[in-house]
């Protein structure tokens, strides 16, 4: 990767990724379990690091570290200077009109959601006030809002999910009706489904609404415009886009993030603490409270670069290549037997399969597979009240990203043609 | 298959394929009790009719992987009919089998009870599962779920 | 450091440290700035990092990251069994009699007493009601309880700092009449007072409060035991105890956790989610909502273990010789020159001087012995309340820890000799 | 004490030690702000007296380092007397010549203004500063106050 630099993209933008040149980054993919290699489908879940990322945290703990927050001396100044660098690389990104004060670093995608349902939410809804949610919500999209719903007395509305596993968007202009913010996923962990963000937000604006996009799944895997999406919030986490656990992220427009009161208290987001009340600091200190994800937000950056210079165009294209291989793969070997959850061909869906394969169960599915060292999730993906739409109780889901290759996809088909022998 | 016949054995999959007890019974007389593995989703419904000190029939709902679902066969054969304490001692039996590596994975450094796999007939098909940590709460759930049974019915 | 274990502790427990062998473990300390040695006095900002911690971090990334919450093959096995690993490593650390269930991974000590206010103090706090705070809290420990009293009506006390800059626990008895929480820092970040913690308990729970500590800045520096101290609550971050940024630790009794209702909503906090409402999961999990800080829970888990291996008696120990050291340095070189806001002597006193230095602005101060490599913080330590308890808007403030020696506290004290060259 | 003088040149530690206009005025008629530094505690008041369109009076109160001290005791001597444009102006050369640094701190990318450190006399001084970026702050801390205060002696 060392010979990928972001001025290089831009002209080879489509030039096909060179996966078995990008594999080595990833130490992790370089071992074998259970005597066989390591076949990695579960970027859903939790992607892999490439040593950049590694590197850079490592470097800053063993030549930078030190608290933010304006310290005075060298190491301090540097601290900050990586920190809000780091602010500005995943601004960049996801094309933030004003990184410096509109990226605030949180925990994870999560707390992201859980910060503007409790300080937007809890100033904003009140009893009777509409929250559109869609059937296919990540949990992290779903609990804090029935949080709030059971706190507050706010409604919810959900927009259903169609037979083409595809968001009804016939429902949307009367259900968005006297709504007050649409939280909608930008791609479904579980269908692959991408939503079509700017038409939603456009509608939900006409009608008065502020939109929320989970970009936990779109991130990491398309290109990210906050303002072509048209979403007012952005949340979206480090760990599934190269960059380490303990850190995500919460995008929204400064008007709003101006407007907010705080989330939670402490150091760093105050201007002054008396003994009868506080008063908070700028933007975007005023939502960071405590000692920040400092290594973490480096890591990120690194994470951000890295997918940069490679491009979020190839990336995606590359995606969509994979994508249709292992749908042909696995209807050509399989037929009626493997049922994949989501649209069929690539368009407007990305590298998440969920899959149920004749009568077995999903658990027995994974571990099967775990023995041929084809790691894929099964379970219920945080998304209960899809699964109920879906009828399953869960799904085998592999999940694809940029250092997965035809091969890994072969090693898929393989491995459940074992599991058809030891249960067909 | 590197090591998957120790948990697949063909006593759990003929369990899996053709389960034994499986349905429902009216509640009441019978104890219904849910139990749920949050994590994989699988979910049990015992239902267990005690007449006396007696375990006099025992039927099992619900769905969930080939080890949830064959542990919960088993167990209903094995303890239909037997006394409530009987069904406590073979509960105990079988979590001590399962504990091992529970105990190990929980890290509460508990020692494992020695367990005569004799005691445990066909259920000791179950024993392989202990390799494979995640997969104990599957074998494990049902068991949870009639002890919970057998509590209500005896507190009334 | 790798001939330390913990079996070769106990007997040579007191042993004192050998503060040369183990710095080269700290490979931030191995530098220059400005052409300086870099002696760094900012632990109790954040301390620095072994390489055990590091190399447990990357380890962990490069063989075995995946997202935990028992996924079924291999490497998300080996993750979840890591991430339960540093819960019991840090339970037993801090004596919890119930580590499995009763630690809690946050993102900083900040956090874990928001978690507090937001989830037990709604509950349980409403108009009128009593929380006793001290004069000397950190931000950390007042904010989200200023919060509180806005929102709910609470009532805030506080106990005062004497002139000895030890906690005025005369007053206790008076104070916690009718009080149901005490948040009290156990060792303040400002003036290093270690307060009598089991004794404010035990006052606090014969009136009927519970009692929480903040122990952000001594369980890095002393030997904790949750049941000798008596707290209910105890609260601490990573980064100030070798660990990595992006993690901190709440523990509490299980009973109030379990009656305690969620914080953040969202994936691997529920046990079912319906349209209509969701059901929590087990502990400690209830309390872990989306992608917990895997990587960082590692990464604490060594900087635990490392600790554990030289024995937190000898830590202890080693600090109060340094700052016996320090205070002898200090007030020999620059007698009424220097102030040192906190305790005379070492007795229930940590490593942390905070000075005042002739008429030098402590912001000048932390600047000019920048310039000499030593990294001293100057500011109000997020602790305003009781900078204007003392009079001061800001202090410069030295903290040490175990890979400080008297080599360093004779670099501050030179740096100071010409500071007051510079401005006296 | 490598580095320190560009710091701490002597005009700076001068207007430390004997800080001019150090006072208040009775606001009204003066305008009266507070600016302040959350990072470091830092705070100023700056008293404005605005007569028709010229800065009559200033003082300055509160406390703080060496730099955020000297850099306000020099704002003040150099936009006494100054009519309300010359001075808005003298803070957008001052701002300018910390901007370098700001700039590339704050990453807007803007491109700093070339500054003549001859239009800032004494103020010059500060310049310095730019080469320690965290006090940056400290330096410019007066001169926003004194915006504010402009803006509200304008405003009415
Ligand atoms: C006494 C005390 N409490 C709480 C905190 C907050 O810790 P964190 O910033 O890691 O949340 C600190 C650290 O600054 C502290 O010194
Ligand atoms: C669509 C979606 N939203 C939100 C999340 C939550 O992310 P995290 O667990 O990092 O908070 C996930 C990841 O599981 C997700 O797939």
């Amino acid at each position: 990767m060392a010979e990928l630099t972001v001025e290089e993209t831009a002209p080879a933008a489509l030039a096909p990724l060179d996966v078995a040149a990008l594999k080595p980054d990833f130490p992790v993919l370089n071992q074998e379990v259970h005597g066989r290699r390591l076949v990695y489908l579960d970027s859903a879940a939790s992607s892999q690091h490439p040593r950049a990322v590694l590197e850079a945290m490592d470097r800053y703990y063993e030549t930078t570290h030190a608290n933010v927050h304006r310290g005075v001396y060298a190491l301090a100044e540097e601290a900050d200077r990586l920190y809000e660098d780091a602010r500005r690389s995943v601004g960049r990104f996801i094309g933030a009109p004003d990184p410096t004060t509109e990226v605030i670093f949180t925990k994870n995608a999560t707390e992201s959601v859980n910060l503007v349902a409790a300080s937007w939410g809890r100033k904003h809804l009140h009893e009777g006030d509409v929250v559109l949610l869609t059937e296919m919500e990540h949990h992290a999209n779903l609990v804090p809002w029935l949080m709030l719903a059971e706190e507050q007395g706010v409604e919810l509305r959900w927009l259903g999910v169609g037979d083409d596993y595809r968001l009804d968007l016939a429902e949307l202009e009367e259900l968005v009706t006297g709504v007050k913010l649409v939280a909608c996923s930008a791609m479904s962990n579980v269908l692959g489904t991408i939503t079509p963000f700017a038409e939603i937000a456009a509608v939900a604006h006409r009608a008065g609404a502020l939109v929320l996009a989970d970009g936990a799944q779109s991130v990491p895997h398309l290109p990210t415009d906050v303002q072509a999406m048209g979403c007012d919030f952005l949340v979206f986490s480090g760990h599934k886009m190269l960059g380490p656990t303990g850190i995500g992220v919460l995008w929204a427009r400064r008007e709003l993030l101006e407007e907010m009161p705080p989330f939670l208290g402490g150091g760093g987001m105050i201007r002054d603490v008396r003994r009868d009340g506080f008063t908070t600091n700028e933007l975007p200190w005023k939502f960071e409270a405590g000692t920040p994800p400092i290594a973490e937000a480096v890591g990120l950056g690194a994470a951000v670069r890295y997918l940069e210079a490679i491009g979020m165009d190839r990336v995606r294209a590359h995606e969509v290549e994979l994508t249709a291989y292992a749908q042909g793969a696995l209807a050509g070997r399989f037929g009626e037997k493997v049922t994949i959850f989501g649209p069929e061909g690539t368009d407007g869906r990305g590298g998440v399969l969920s899959l149920a394969f004749g009568d077995v169960h999903p658990h027995d599915l994974a571990q099967v597979l775990d023995q041929s060292g084809v790691c894929v999730r099964a379970g219920h993906h945080c998304a209960k009240p899809l699964m109920r739409r879906l009828g399953v109780n869960a799904t085998a889901r592999a999940s694809l990203y940029l250092y997965n290759d035809e091969e890994d996809v072969d090693a898929l088909v393989d491995a459940l043609a074992e599991a058809d022998t030891l249960f067909g | 298959m590197n090591g998957l016949e120790d948990l697949y054995r063909e006593i759990i999959l003929d369990h899996y394929r053709s389960p034994r007890n499986r349905g429902e019974l009216e509640s009441p007389p019978a104890q219904r009790v849910e139990g749920f593995n949050p994590l994989c989703g699988d979910e049990v419904v015992v239902y267990v009719q005690v007449d006396g000190d007696r375990v006099t029939d025992i039927r099992i709902a619900g769905q969930g992987c080939s080890i949830s679902q064959s542990s919960a066969s088993l167990m209903s054969a094995a303890v239909k009919g037997k006394t409530v304490a009987e069904a406590r001692d073979l509960i105990r039996t079988f979590k001590a089998m399962m504990q091992v590596h529970e105990a190990s994975l929980e890290g509460d450094g508990g020692e494992a009870e020695a367990v005569d796999p004799e005691a445990l007939g066909e259920l000791a098909a179950l024993q392989g599962v202990v390799k494979f940590p995640v997969r104990i709460k599957c074998a494990t759930l049902s068991w949870n779920t009639l002890t919970q049974g057998l509590d209500e019915a005896e507190a009334g």
